[in-house]
C-alpha cells in the first residue's frame, strides 16, 4: 500500500518518459531534472507569489512544459534523424545544467513545501495510518496516467504521433504539421514530469538532487515495462513501487537493487520488456 | 622546504563547493579561511598569506591531485580539508607524504585519527563517533532508554549506528529495533511504520543529507515526532533551516558549535549573516578557527616548518569563539560538544533562532579516549 | 531417393494469431533446379522463406535439408549449412566499400572472425575472389565505391554477389529483380541462370518474363497453400492460377513487365 | 592517401616523443598518469561505442569495479601490483560478460539503459559491501614492487610503466578494430540483420567486444588505483559513465585518437575548474555536453578528419564525399 | 494552356547532404493529365518527387502549384495544397495497424475515396485491417501505400513505382484504377521502372538522365520515339 505512493511517482515519470521516447525516440535524461523543476516552480510560486498548491498543480506543468517546448525548438530539433543516442546525450547534458543551476541558486539542502491544508491529516485504516495527502497522490496519478493512455492509444492524434516516430518526414508530407506536434508532445512529456514534481513536493524535501536520485530507477521501470509502451510503464511503475515497498519491509537491504534485479530477470525472459512489442 | 623569506605563506582549502555538501561548508567555508587570514593581519612572520581554494567535486582523485599540485608547484604550507571523508583520507595521505599540516574540518570519519592517522593530520571539528556518543550519552541519561535506529545502509550509517548503540547500551539503554534504508531512499514511509510499532523513546536517524531531511519529513507526516523523540546523529543547521521548524521541532542533535551560543559567536555570526543572509554552520566557524589556530602556531614557532608547527599546535590549547580545546597526539582536537534541541515555532523569536542547548558534554567524554585509539602514533 | 531433393518441407504451417499465412505446404526442391515460387500478394511466399531461414518459427511441420531435419535450428546455423537468402528489401552494409561488402561474406569461410588479434591484411587474400564475384554481377568498376552511393539496382546486384560469396548450396532469392531497370532485369536474370550452375535456387518473383525464361519448376501459392506445381507451360495454363495470379488476359500479363 | 598516412605517422611520433618527455617538461607525473588511465578508459569505451555501435551507460562499473578489486587484493591480500592489476582486469572482464550477457539482448537506447541500470546495481554493491569502505573509499593502497623486484615508489618509474601499458593497449585496440573480428563488428554496426543472414552470430561478437571493452576499462581502473592509491565510490558512480562518454564525444567517437584527446581535455578541465568556478562545474560540464552534441557531433578529431576529407574531396573534384558518414575514422585510411 | 497548369517546375536543383542530385529540372503538368517520368536507375525521378513535396535536403528553383510558389514551404503546407505522395519505399508505419495506416493522412481535399471503395479495390487490406502495418506482405504494403493517399482527396498524386512487387492481377487492377482516377479529373505524376505499365496510361512522358529532363513527348509520339526510349531505358 505504501509502495503505491512511490509507484505513483514511478508511473507518472515513466509515463512521461515513455511518451517522449515512444513518440519522439528520445530518451529524456533531463526528465529527473524537469521533475525537480516542477517541484521548485511550485515552491517558488508559493514562496514568492503566494500561489497555492492547487494552482501550482497547473502552473508548474505549464511553466516546465514551456521550457520543454523551448528545449525542443532550440536544441532537440536539430537532432532528429540522427542516432537517438544523441538525444540521450543532449538531455543528459541539460540535466547537468539544470541541476547545477538550481544547486547554485538554492543550495543542496533544499526547501520544504507544506502539505495543502485540505489534505493534511491522516486516515486510520485500522491496520495502518494513511496520510490523506498520499491517498490523493495515488488517485491523481492514476487519473493522469489513464487520461494520457487514452489520448495516445485511442485517438487520431496518437496515431500521428506514433507514425511520426517512425518517419516524421513522411507524415509531414501527408500534411500533418509534425514539427509543432513533436514540440507539443515533448512539452507535454515535460509537463508530466513537472506534475509529478508538484505532487511530490509536499512529501519529500524539494532539492536540486531529488530528480537524479529517482531517474535511474525510473529508467529501469521503463525498460521493464517495455520502452515506449504507455500502459506498460504505468502498470510497471505502480507494480514496482509496491514490490519495492514490500522489500523495504521484509528485506530492506535489498530494496535499492530489487528493481534492477527484476529488470535483469525480465530481460532474460522477455527481452522486449513486459509490455513491449517484440522488435 | 626552506622557503625564502618573502615567499607568501600559502594555505589551501579543498572542499565540495558544488554538490551534496556545498551548503554546510562550500564556498562560504573558503571565505571563512580568507577572513581568518585577513583578521590575522594578512601576514605571518612578515610574509604575506595567500589562500587557495578548490572544489574537489567529491572526487578523491581530484582532491589528492590538487593537493599534490599545490604542494609541489605552489609551495603550499598548510592544507584544510572540507567535507567528504573519502577525499579527506586521500589528501591526508598526500599531506603526510609531503609533510604538510593538514586540518580536517568537514569530514567526519574517525579513521582520520585512528587507522589512518598521520603526524600531520589535525581532525578539528567533530567526528561521527563523537556525535553518536554525545547524543547517546546525554539522551539516555535524560531517561530515554529505548532506542530505535533508522540507519543508512552503508559503512557510514553502520558506524554511526554502531557507535551510538554502544553508548546507549553502556549507559543502560536498549536498542529495540533497527531498520536499514538504502541510500537516497526518497520514500521512508515503510521504515517509519516499523519505527512506530516499536514504542521506542528515541527514533535515532543514523543518516545524513537528503536521507535525513526526507526521513524527518516523513516522520512528521506520520506523526512520529509526537509519540517519540527524534534524534539526528549528523545534522547541520542548514538542514534544520531548510526543513523549517514545523518539520523539525523537538529534534535532538549534537554539534560542535551554534551561532547563538555566546557573545563572540553571535558577533562572528552576524558578520557572516550580513554577507550570506544566513547563519554559519559549525563547519564554517571551524574553518575560521582552524586557520587562526594554525597561524598562531606558525607565529609562535617562528617558522612554517611542518614538524615544528605541528609540535606547537599540539602544545598550545585553542581558545576562541569557536571552542576551547587542545589537539591530542593522534591529531584529534578535543573540545566540548553540545546536545541541542530544535525549538518550536513559538519559541523561536528571531531569524535562525533554532536551537536550545540541552546539555554540554566535556571533550574528554565526547571523543574516543586515547587509550581506545587505533592510531599507530600513540600505540606503544 | 531423398537425395534428389535438396530441400523438402512437410506440412509446414505458420499461423499468426489465428491467421494462417502458410498452410500445410509440402514442397520439394530438386537439386540443381531454379525453382520459382509465385503467388498473389500476401500468399505467404516471404513468410515461407522466413520459415526456411528461421527468421520465424513454424507452428507445425518439418523442414528437411539434404534429408536432415533442420526445423529447430537457429538462423545463423542454417546459413552456415548453406541456405542463404537475399532480402526483399535491399540489404547491404552502406558505409563499407563494395569490395568490403563482398569480402564480409567471404570472411566467414576463413574461420578467423573471432580473432581480434589478427591484422586486417590477413583478409586481403580474399580480394581476388571478391573481385571475381563483382565481375560476375558487373560491379567491378565500383569496387572501391562506398555502397551508400550506389543506385538501387546496383545495390541489388551487390547483394547478389554477396550472397553468392557464401557459396550457398541453396539460394533463396526474394524478388531479386524488384526495383531494377530493364537492363538490370535482363542482366540479373542471366546472372541467376549463370550462378545456378552447381547450386539450387528457390526464388520468389512477380516478373513473369524472368520466371518463364529461367525457372525449371514453378510452385504457386495462394492463401498459404500450394495450388499448382510443375513446369511453366503447365502451370501457366492452369485456370486457377490464371484467375488468382496471372490475371485475365495472358497477353497483357506478358506486357505488364 | 599515402600522404595522410604519413601525416598520421608523424603525429603519432610527435605524441610519443611528447609522452616520453612529458615528466621532464614540467608536467606532473601523477597528473599525467591519471590522464593516461582515463585515456585508456575512454579508448576502451570507444571500442564499444565507436567501433561496435553500442552505447554503454554503465562503464563505470568496470572501471570502478576493477579499481576496488585491485585495491583490495593489493592492500588486504598483499598481492604484487601486477597480480592485483590483473585480478582487477579479470574481474572487470567477468563482470562485463555478465552485464553484457544480459544487455546485449537489447539494442540502441535500450542497451544503454540496461547497462546503466546494471551498473547502478554494482554501485550499490560497492556502497554496501564491507571491503570497499563505503563513502570513505578503499584507501591507502600501496604501490609495491613490480614482480616483487622493481619498486614503483618513484612516480617516474610508475609513469613509464603506465605509459607502456596504455600505449600497448592503444595499439591493441587499433589492432582489434582492424582485425577480422573488427570487420565483423563493423558489419554489425552497419546492418545487423544482414550480418546475421551471412551466418554471423552477432550476439557472440558483440559480447566479445563488450568483454574486451570491459576488461580494458577495468585495466584502466586498476591502474588508477595503483597510481592514486585509492578507489572511491565516485569511480563506480554513474556520473563516471557519463564522463567517459563526454571524453569520447568531445574527442571524436569512432576515431582512434579522439578519446585520448577528449580524456585529456576533460581531466584538465576538471582540474582547472576545481579552483576557478566553484558551483558552476556541473553547469559547465553539462554545457559542453550540449555543445558537443549540437555543434561538434564528431568530436574534435572527428571534425578535423571530416574537414580534411572534404578538402581532399574538393581538390580531387570527386564531389561525392558523403558528409553524413558518422565519424569517418582514421581506420579507413589504412584499408585500401 | 497556362490556365490549367497544375504543377510547373523551373530550374529545380536538389541536394542530399553534399551531393547534388537534380541539376535544373523543368517540367509542367496540366490539370487532369497523367504524366510519366522515365529514366534509368538513379536518374533522379524519385528525387524530383521528393523535391516537390519538400523531402530532399536543400532545393532551389521554382515549384509552382496552381501558381503558388511552394519551394519555400514546409512539407505539410505543400501537402495541403492538394498533393498526395506515395513513396518508393512505401513508408508503411510499423506501429500502426493497416487500418490506422490507411486513416493516417489527413484529408487535404474534399473528394477522397471512401474506405468502402478502397476495400473494394484492395480486398486484402480489409482482411488484414488489424495487422500491424509492416506485417503485411510486400505487395499488401504497396497497396496500402497507394490506398492511403487516395483517401485524402489530394488532386495531384505523385506515385513512385507503385506496380513494384505486385502480382500481375493487381497490376492490372492498378492500371484500371489510374484510368478511373484520370477520368475523375485527378492529375497524376507516375514514376515507373515498368515502362509497359506506364506506357498505356500516360498522356505525356518526360525522360530523365543525370538529374535533368532530356526529352519530352506525348503518347502519340511514342512510336516515333521508340529509339529514344530504348536508348535511355534499355527496354
Ligand atoms: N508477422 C506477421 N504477423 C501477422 N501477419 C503476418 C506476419 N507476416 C506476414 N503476415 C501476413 O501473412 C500473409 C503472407 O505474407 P507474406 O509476406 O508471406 O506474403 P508474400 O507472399 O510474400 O506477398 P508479396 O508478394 O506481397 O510479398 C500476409 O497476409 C501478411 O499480412
Ligand atoms: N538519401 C540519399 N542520399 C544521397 N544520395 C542519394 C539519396 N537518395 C538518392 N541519392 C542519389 O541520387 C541519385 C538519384 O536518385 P533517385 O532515387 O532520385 O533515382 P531514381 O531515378 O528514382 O532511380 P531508382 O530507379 O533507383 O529509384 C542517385 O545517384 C542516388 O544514388
Ligand atoms: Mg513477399
Ligand atoms: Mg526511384
Amino acid at each position: 500500500m505504501l509502495g503505491l505512493v512511490n509507484g505513483a511517482f514511478y508511473a507518472i515519470l515513466s509515463l512521461g518518459l515513455a511518451v517522449i521516447f515512444g513518440l519522439l525516440d528520445i530518451v529524456n535524461f533531463a526528465h529527473g531534472a524537469l521533475y525537480m523543476m516542477g517541484a521548485f516552480v511550485a515552491w517558488i510560486a508559493l514562496d514568492s507569489f503566494g500561489i497555492n498548491y492547487w494552482l501550482a498543480l497547473i502552473v508548474a506543468p505549464l511553466v516546465v512544459g514551456a521550457i520543454g517546448v523551448l528545449i525542443e525548438r532550440t536544441m532537440l530539433r536539430r537532432l532528429y534523424g540522427l542516432d537517438p543516442l544523441y538525444g540521450l546525450l543532449l538531455t543528459f547534458g541539460l540535466a547537468l545544467i539544470f541541476e547545477g543551476l538550481f544547486r547554485e541558486r538554492f543550495g543542496v539542502s533544499g526547501q520544504s513545501y507544506p502539505v495543502p491544508d485540505a489534505l493534511s491529516g491522516a486516515t486510520n485504516l485500522g491496520f495502518m495510518i494513511l496520510p490523506n495527502y498520499r491517498a490523493w497522490v495515488v488517485l491523481a496519478s492514476l487519473v493522469v496516467c489513464l487520461g494520457t493512455w487514452f489520448l495516445i492509444e485511442r485517438t487520431r492524434l496518437g496515431a500521428y504521433l506514433r507514425a511520426g516516430t517512425e518517419n516524421a518526414r513522411l507524415v509531414q508530407a501527408f500534411g500533418v504539421n509534425v514539427p509543432r506536434m513533436v514540440m507539443l508532445t515533448y512539452g507535454a512529456g515535460c509537463a508530466l514530469a513537472a506534475f509529478a514534481g508538484v505532487l511530490a513536493a509536499p512529501i519529500v524535501q524539494v532539492t536540486p538532487l531529488m530528480g537524479s536520485n529517482l531517474i535511474i530507477v525510473v529508467f529501469a521501470v521503463v525498460v521493464i515495462g517495455g520502452m515506449g509502451s504507455i500502459l506498460g510503464s504505468v502498470i510497471t511503475g505502480l507494480g514496482l513501487g509496491v514490490v519495492e515497498g514490500f522489500t523495504r519491509v521484509f528485506y530492506p537491504e535489498a530494496s535499492n537493487v530489487v528493481v534492477f534485479v527484476i529488470m535483469a530477470i525480465v530481460l532474460m525472459i522477455r527481452p522486449a520488456g513486459l509490455f513491449g512489442k517484440e522488435a | 622546504q626552506q622557503a625564502p623569506a618573502n615567499q607568501p605563506v600559502r594555505i589551501g582549502f579543498i572542499t565540495d563547493m558544488s554538490s551534496l555538501y556545498a551548503d554546510i561548508d562550500g564556498p562560504a567555508g573558503g571565505e571563512m579561511v580568507k577572513w581568518a587570514v585577513q583578521d590575522f593581519g594578512g601576514k605571518v612572520l612578515n610574509r604575506p598569506i595567500e589562500v587557495l581554494t578548490a572544489d574537489h567535486q567529491n572526487k578523491a582523485d581530484v582532491a589528492s591531485s590538487k593537493a599534490r599540485e599545490w604542494i609541489d608547484n605552489n609551495g603550499l604550507s598548510m592544507l584544510v580539508s572540507g567535507t567528504n571523508s573519502g577525499t579527506a583520507l586521500a589528501m591526508a595521505k598526500v599531506a603526510s607524504e609531503k609533510k604538510r599540516p593538514f586540518f580536517v574540518i568537514g569530514a567526519g570519519s574517525a579513521r582520520l585519527t585512528n587507522e589512518d592517522c598521520t603526524p600531520y593530520t589535525v581532525h578539528y571539528a567533530y567526528d561521527t563517533v563523537a556525535l553518536a556518543k554525545v547524543a547517546g550519552t546525554a539522551l539516555v541519561k535524560a531517561g530515554n532508554k529505548r532506542w530505535f535506529f533508522l540507519t543508512a545502509d552503508y559503512a557510514f550509517g553502520h558506524s554511526l549506528e554502531g557507535d551510538a548503540a554502544n553508548v546507549v547500551k553502556a549507559n543502560g539503554g536498549t536498542v529495540v529495533g533497527t531498520v536499514r534504508h538504502p541510500l537516497n531512499a526518497s520514500d521512508f514511509s515503510s521504515f517509519l511504520l516499523q519505527a512506530q510499532g516499536s514504542k521506542a523513546d528515541i527514533l535515532a536517524l543514523a543518516n545524513a543529507g537528503g536521507d535525513f531531511t526526507n526521513a524527518m519529513r516523513a516522520a512528521r507526516e506520520f506523526g512520529i515526532n509526537k509519540s517519540m523523540k527524534v534524534a539526528g546523529l549528523l545534522v547541520f543547521i542548514n538542514e534544520v533551516h531548510s526543513l523549517g521548524l514545523n518539520n523539525t521541532e523537538g529534534l535532538q542533535l549534537a554539534d560542535s558549535w551554534y551561532w547563538d551560543q555566546d557573545e563572540a559567536s553571535r558577533k562572528f555570526a552576524q558578520r557572516f549573516f550580513t554577507q550570506y543572509k544566513r547563519m554559519p554552520s559549525s563547519l564554517q566557524a571551524a574553518d575560521y578557527s582552524a586557520v587562526t589556530t594554525y597561524l598562531k602556531a606558525v607565529q609562535a614557532a617562528g617558522t612554517t616548518d611542518a614538524d615544528k608547527v605541528m609540535a606547537q599546535i599540539k602544545k598550545a590549547p585553542v581558545n576562541d569563539f569557536y571552542t576551547k580545546g587542545s589537539v591530542r597526539a593522534d591529531g584529534r582536537m578535543i573540545h566540548d560538544m553540545s546536545l541541542f534541541q530544535v525549538k518550536g515555532q513559538k519559541e523561536s523569536t528571531k531569524p535562525w533562532d533554532y536551537y536550545k542547548l540541552v546539555t554540554k558534554v566535556p571533550g574528554a567524554q565526547a571523543f574516543t579516549s586515547l587509550a581506545e585509539s587505533k592510531c599507530a602514533l600513540v600505540k606503544k | 531417393m531423398a537425395n534428389d531433393y535438396i530441400l523438402e518441407t512437410q506440412g509446414l504451417t505458420k499461423e499468426f494469431k489465428g491467421f494462417v499465412a502458410v498452410n500445410e505446404v509440402d514442397l520439394q526442391v530438386r537439386r540443381g533446379d531454379i525453382h520459382a515460387l509465385i503467388g498473389p500478394n500476401g500468399a505467404g511466399k516471404t513468410t515461407y522463406f522466413n520459415l526456411l531461414t528461421k527468421f520465424l518459427q513454424p507452428t507445425r511441420g518439418r523442414i528437411l535439408f539434404k534429408g536432415e531435419d533442420i526445423t529447430h535450428e537457429k538462423p545463423a546455423q542454417t546459413a552456415r549449412r548453406g541456405i542463404v537468402r537475399s532480402f526483399q528489401i535491399s540489404a547491404v552494409f552502406p558505409h563499407m566499400t563494395v569490395l568490403e561488402n563482398v569480402r564480409a561474406a567471404l570472411q566467414r569461410g576463413l574461420g578467423t572472425s573471432f580473432h581480434f588479434w589478427r591484422a586486417e591484411s590477413s583478409l586481403h587474400p580474399l580480394h581476388e575472389r571478391a573481385r571475381e564475384l563483382l565481375v560476375q554481377v558487373g560491379l567491378e568498376d565500383f569496387a572501391d565505391e562506398l555502397t551508400v552511393n550506389l543506385p538501387y539496382g546496383r545495390k541489388r546486384a551487390l547483394e547478389l554477389a554477396t550472397t553468392m560469396a557464401l557459396e550457398p548450396e541453396l539460394m533463396l532469392l526474394d524478388e531479386p529483380t524488384q526495383g531494377m531497370g530493364h537492363e538490370d532485369v535482363g542482366r540479373v536474370t542471366q546472372l541467376i541462370k549463370k550462378v545456378s550452375a552447381g547450386r539450387t535456387i528457390l526464388m520468389v518473383e512477380h516478373n513473369m518474363n524472368v520466371v518463364s525464361s529461367i525457372a525449371d519448376r514453378i510452385t504457386v501459392l495462394q492463401r498459404g497453400a500450394v495450388i499448382a506445381d510443375g513446369p511453366y507451360e503447365e502451370v501457366s495454363r492452369n485456370p486457377q492460377v490464371i484467375e488468382a495470379y496471372m490475371g485475365s488476359a495472358d497477353t497483357e500479363l506478358q506486357g505488364a513487365h | 592517401m599515402g600522404k595522410t598516412h604519413k601525416v598520421f605517422g608523424l603525429a603519432y611520433l610527435a605524441v610519443a616523443v611528447l609522452a616520453l618527455a612529458a615528466p621532464f617538461i614540467g608536467l606532473y607525473p601523477i597528473f599525467l598518469m591519471k590522464l593516461l588511465c582515463f585515456a585508456l578508459f575512454a579508448c576502451a569505451f570507444n571500442l564499444l561505442l565507436g567501433f561496435t555501435g553500442l552505447l554503454s551507460f554503465g562503464h563505470a562499473a568496470f572501471f570502478g569495479g576493477a579499481a576496488y578489486v585491485t585495491g583490495w587484493f593489493i592492500r588486504s591480500q598483499g598481492w604484487t601490483p601486477e597480480a592485483g592489476v590483473l585480478a582487477g582486469m579479470v574481474a572487470a572482464a567477468l563482470l562485463g560478460a555478465l552485464v553484457g550477457g544480459i544487455a546485449i539482448r537489447r539494442q540502441g537506447i535500450y542497451f544503454a539503459m540496461v547497462t546503466l541500470a546494471l551498473a547502478q546495481m554494482v554501485f550499490f554493491v560497492c556502497l554496501q559491501a564491507p571491503f570497499t569502505g563505503g563513502e570513505d573509499g578503499l584507501q591507502g593502497v600501496p604501490r609495491g614492487a613490480l614482480f616483487g623486484l622493481l619498486s614503483l615508489q618513484s612516480d617516474l618509474t610508475l609513469y613509464y610503466l603506465v605509459l607502456a601499458v596504455v600505449v600497448g593497449c592503444f595499439l591493441g585496440i587499433m589492432r582489434i578494430v582492424n582485425s577480422p573480428f573488427g570487420q565483423v563488428l563493423k558489419m554489425i554496426r552497419e546492418n545487423e540483420p544482414r550480418a546475421i543472414s551471412l551466418g554471423y552470430e552477432v550476439d557472440r561478437y558483440k559480447l566479445l567486444a563488450f568483454v574486451l571493452s570491459a576488461a580494458l576499462s577495468g585495466l584502466a581502473g586498476a591502474l588508477k588505483t595503483l597510481v592514486m592509491g585509492f578507489a572511491t565510490l565516485s569511480d563506480v558512480h554513474w556520473s563516471m559513465s557519463g564522463e567517459v562518454i563526454l571524453m569520447s564525444l568531445l574527442g571524436g567517437v569512432g576515431t582512434f585518437f579522439g578519446p585520448v584527446l577528449g580524456a585529456g581535455m576533460v581531466i584538465a578541465l576538471q582540474n582547472m575548474l576545481a579552483d576557478k568556478v566553484g558551483a558552476w562545474v556541473t553547469v559547465i560540464i553539462g554545457a559542453i555536453f550540449v555543445l558537443c552534441v549540437l555543434a561538434f557531433r564528431k568530436g574534435i578529431v572527428g571534425e578535423w578528419l571530416a574537414w580534411r576529407d572534404r578538402r581532399v574531396a574538393r581538390t580531387a573534384k570527386t564531389g561525392a564525399a558523403n558528409s553524413e558518414t558518422p565519424g569517418p575514422g582514421e581506420h579507413r585510411v589504412g584499408v585500401s | 494552356m497556362a490556365a490549367n497548369e497544375l504543377l510547373r517546375i523551373d530550374n529545380l536543383h536538389a541536394w542530399y547532404g553534399e551531393s547534388h542530385v537534380l541539376h535544373g529540372v523543368n517540367l509542367v503538368v496540366n490539370e487532369g493529365e497523367v504524366v510519366s517520368l522515365l529514366g534509368r536507375n538513379g536518374a533522379g525521378r524519385t528525387t524530383t518527387m521528393r523535391a516537390i513535396v519538400g523531402l530532399t535536403g536543400r532545393r532551389t528553383g521554382s515549384i509552382r502549384l496552381r501558381g503558388q510558389e511552394a519551394i519555400g514551404l514546409p512539407p505539410h503546407r505543400i501537402a495541403r495544397l492538394g498533393v498526395g505522395y506515395c513513396p518508393e519505399e512505401r513508408g508503411i508505419f510499423a506501429s500502426l495497424s493497416a487500418q490506422e495506416n490507411l486513416m493516417l493522412p489527413p484529408a487535404v481535399g474534399s473528394e477522397g475515396m471512401s474506405v468502402a471503395e478502397i476495400y473494394e479495390m484492395f480486398p486484402n487490406l480489409k482482411e488484414r485491417a488489424n495487422s500491424p502495418g509492416t506485417r503485411l506482405s510486400g505487395g499488401e504494403q504497396q497497396m496500402l501505400a497507394v490506398a492511403r493517399i487516395l483517401r485524402t482527396g489530394a488532386r495531384l498524386l505523385l506515385l513512385d513505382e507503385i506496380s513494384e512487387g505486385l502480382a500481375p492481377v493487381i497490376v492490372q487492377k492498378l492500371a484500371e484504377t489510374i484510368r478511373t482516377l484520370r477520368a475523375k479529373g485527378y492529375t497524376i505524376v507516375l514514376v515507373e521502372q515498368n515502362f509497359r505499365f506506364a506506357a498505356p496510361l500516360a498522356d505525356r512522358f518526360y525522360v530523365m538522365e543525370h538529374g535533368r529532363i532530356v526529352r519530352e513527348f506525348a503518347r502519340d509520339e511514342l512510336l516515333a520515339n521508340t529509339a529514344i526510349v530504348h536508348e535511355y531505358l534499355g527496354v
